[in-house]
């Protein structure tokens, strides 16, 4: 399976999951926010999926690109910038890097870095980024330990997870929640959710193709 | 509830689509982008405003553009910040000589992608400013004045910048009395029955029967304090108290005032309501200038009410009183 | 539901003076009887044009007092028709010499009431004459177009009425005018969800979650027919084939329309209405004439919403087109 | 008891039995009109008892008149119109009268007269014509049977009962309702059902008065 076929597919799998997901994650939204984050994701993969379905197989990068800035257009809202913005900046380091683990690597970390600097979260601060964040840098770790794509995927997954329960016990710092001081805490931040059903889309996507025996990733 | 749609994912569209077939005599569609235009736009010799955010929040904010008020606003999807793609395109089609100012309230997903826009128009060579409206006290506390988020205070800041941008002011004095406007404005609001989103079956949230919230925001984020419902002379004390509590550095005697409905609370309870506000204001020294009781700027069917007082200046009062046409607001 | 009000029993008086508090500059309080007048009334030279009806429809009736509309609002409780006393003490309050004209929906406890008023005013030889709304088609089948009631066709009525009094027609010319502008006007409604009187439990009416009222009263009157619920398309199709098969005698192709919100029904909602509402009348070779989409008579916190078209012709669009200014429309 | 202690007992009595009937008579209007006969009556009837109460004693006549323009004014909308100038009538017609059971009775005629005159109904309109037509009838045919004022009204009183009871099985054809077509019928008239509640404040002043031996009606 190619880098290219990676990308079409999980975007692919990930509006089937945020279909089935859109009112989980409006009700953790309406908790503390505007209850409209299963509909903006659904809303932003849907285009983007469209975008890439729609384009020349190009390289994964181009493709990511693509996908983030109809993802973004879309979804609108906090996360359509967000979401967007890591797509489009993962994509476009992929495109000027390589489709190596470390590529991938590189990728990952452009995009956390544009969405660290656009939202100007820190973790702990009960958004995305407490789960995009130690995913990162375990996939990082993991790749560093020579672990390849795929695998550093697979590995990496609970730290987001375990980085988007954590969100239940934090007071949120930034976004629409932050306003809320202490009645914010209890619940699970839906932008942080919707990246570990990101991430998992992908990883269904790639170890399906690993389990058909597929090298490139 | 929401009741009156087809598909919920062309609620927007549709919408739009509806507006700007009622008010062409006002606006149009910006071509191939989600937002509306006044007929007059782009107008050389004048600084454009761009206002925006999500929509359910009528008449914030396509029914204030129109002369002297804003020359286009950028819609979102219900409760999202359009993309700062459709900001663009949106500021591209009414960007004239004089540079333009962006309008809207202080939320993480608005700030993302106007600051986003401005960014990018900046680096075209257009020069865009922008204001964030943060009205809300509930919503941070002093000396966090920039973090409160911006709610029905709105249509006060629309209209300044509007008035200037209008009368030919430069880019920088427009900003200057658009955040002069804005610094000095203050809101705060109570619900009492949730609000809910086209398609859905269930409210974003629930005020229990007998209860109110106070602070609650206008997409439905939880109120910072719930309280027992009250009657409305007490209802207007505490929203007046809670304003004076807050009263903005160099305020003078004269304020403007808004009492603000979110949806499904009547005009005559907001009448009932301001009778107790306007004795109240007086007994504190105030004198409250062409109050405006309406919906001005709404949370879909939410139950609940805001008022907004704006400390009025010299320079202040002349451009709330400049006039103005809109679907909306006409002065 | 109604929850802002101190004692129910105080709800008009208290509305009433909340109302000319915020609005001071347009109206002030007719003494010693329940109505508001225009500040310049009364004003000799010119028929004075008196409103009325129960309080729960505002911008009915208080709201549309101003230059170019009427002179003065006489205000009833909630859903109940002012006396013939607090009639005839305003009518006496903004009568000047040149007649006066009562415009009301036609209710039996206006008519009764306005009737009475208008009766001892001739006694006293004031030259009243009276046009009562009838614009609903779901009240009253063709051919007994007299017997209908009034709903948010109030509006154009009004706005014909002011605009022909302020340029000095004498009073038999404005009561034409007015009867000219009901006679081609037609409404039909419908009704998502009931209201409640202030300090009431329980709702006046209730529809069943899915379903519809076609044809309901501006209180609450059951309606002709009850439907499931349909998309916003369905239901724009149903408005405008109710009332174009109702077109009045003489009607050219030109309609000014109004798209009504009853209170809790989101601007939102009615424009996506609006969008296949235009489509329909452009299908129909009908052209829309300045639509307005928005809450002119409401319902209390009704949720609905109601379609009201007026074939113009060259006397009436000029009416509709005036200038005018009030607290809840200006033009 | 004299009849001016009639009458104010009277609306005395009125203002505690439509306290007690608010909601329901709400609920009879709410049925096919807009909910708001009760509160109407009550509000009507309180002002009546305050004009009444703060008068120097007069005849009963003007005292009727006085509480029927108090009436009228307050109660506003179609009853308050309607009763109020039976009120006005009745008092007028038993100021220029006499007290006696026949000037009682004409009095309740001329009242019913200018009714009728005002709001055009006739019997079988569902509206309060249908209580209280046939019990001027029923008082007339008593007195002219020979009985005092306050046995006629006694034996007149079922005459209103049957009357508005009757009215269940209209179509209105008069005020509100009347756009309703077959959909108003089903439910009792709520001015119908009013006309019985103040008949019967009537008969229980009278009644008392009765038991205390008195003379004068
Ligand atoms: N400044 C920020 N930095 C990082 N993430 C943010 C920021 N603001 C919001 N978010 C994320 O966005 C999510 C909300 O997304 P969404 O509901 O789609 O947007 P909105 O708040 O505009 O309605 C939050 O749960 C949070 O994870
Ligand atoms: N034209 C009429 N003639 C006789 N009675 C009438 C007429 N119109 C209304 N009514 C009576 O008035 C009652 C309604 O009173 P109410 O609810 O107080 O007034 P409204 O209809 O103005 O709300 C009806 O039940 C009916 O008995
Ligand atoms: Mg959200
Ligand atoms: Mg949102
Ligand atoms: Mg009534
Ligand atoms: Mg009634």
């Amino acid at each position: 399976m190619s880098a290219v076929v990676v990308v079409t597919q999980s975007l692919h799998k990930a509006v089937d999951v945020f279909q089935a997901r859109e009112q989980e994650l409006g009700r953790l939204d309406a908790a503390a926010g505007d209850g409209d984050h299963g509909a903006t994701m659904l809303r932003g993969l849907r285009a983007a999926d469209a975008a890439v379905g729609g384009a020349d197989p190009q390289s994964a990068g181009d493709l990511l690109v693509q996908a983030g800035e109809a993802f973004a257009d879309a979804a609108g809202g906090a996360s359509g910038a967000l979401f967007g913005a890591f797509f489009t900046a993962a994509g476009r380091k992929l495109s000027t890097g390589d489709e190596s683990a470390a590529g991938v690597s590189e990728a990952l970390r452009a995009g956390l870095a544009l969405v660290v600097k656009l939202g100007k979260a820190v973790e702990g601060d009960k958004t995305l980024i407490d789960a995009l964040s130690p995913f990162v840098a375990a996939f990082d770790a993991a790749v560093a330990g020579g672990e390849g794509a795929a695998s550093a995927w697979h590995v990496a997954l609970p730290a987001a997870e375990k980085g988007a329960a954590a969100t239940a016990a934090m007071v949120a710092r930034r976004g629409r929640a932050a306003r809320l001081g202490e009645r914010s805490r209890g619940g699970v931040d839906p932008g942080a959710q919707s990246v570990v059903y990101l991430l998992s889309a992908v990883d269904a996507v790639l170890q399906e193709s690993c389990a058909a025996n597929s090298s490139i990733l | 509830m929401t009741k009156l749609y087809n598909d919920p994912a062309d609620f927007r569209q549709e919408l739009l689509d509806g507006f700007v077939a009622a008010y062409s005599r006002l606006v149009r569609r910006v071509p191939n982008a989600s937002g509306v235009m006044a007929l007059g736009a782009p107008q050389p010799g004048k600084v454009a405003v761009v206002i925006g955010g999500g929509s359910g929040h009528y008449p914030a904010f396509c029914g204030y553009v129109g002369p002297g008020l804003a020359d286009a606003a950028v819609m979102g999807n219900v409760f999202a910040a359009p993309s700062a793609e459709q900001v663009y395109r949106v500021t591209k089609a009414v960007a004239a000589d004089r540079g333009v100012l962006y309008c809207y309230g202080n939320y993480s997903g608005d700030v993302l992608n106007f600051d986003l826009a401005e960014e990018r128009c900046r680096e075209e060579g257009l020069d865009v400013r922008s204001v964030r409206v943060t009205d809300d006290v509930a919503s941070a506390g002093k000396g966090q004045e920039a973090d409160r988020r911006g709610v029905a205070g709105d249509f006060f800041v629309f209209k300044a910048a509007g008035a200037s941008a209008v009368r030919g002011d430069a880019l920088a004095e427009v900003e200057r009395l658009a955040a002069k406007a804005n610094q000095r404005t203050r809101s705060f609001g109570v619900a009492f029955g949730g609000c809910t989103l086209p398609g859905q079956r269930e409210a974003l949230f629930h005020v229990a029967p007998g209860r109110m919230e106070l602070g609650l925001g206008v997409h439905g984020e939880p109120g910072v304090e719930s309280s027992h419902m009250r009657p409305a002379a007490e209802v207007a004390n505490l929203l007046v108290t809670a304003l004076l509590a807050d009263t903005p550095s160099g305020a003078g005697g004269r304020v403007a005032v808004l009492v603000n409905g979110l949806g499904s609370t009547q005009y005559e309870e907001l009448f009932v309501l301001y009778k107790d506000v306007h004795q109240r204001l007086l007994a504190a020294g105030l004198e409250p200038f062409q109050p405006i009781v309406a919906e001005a700027v709404t949370s879909l069917d939410m139950a609940g009410c805001s008022l907004s007082l704006l400390w009025l200046d010299e320079e202040l009062q002349p451009l709330l009183e400049a006039p103005c046409r809109s679907a909306a607001y006409t002065n």
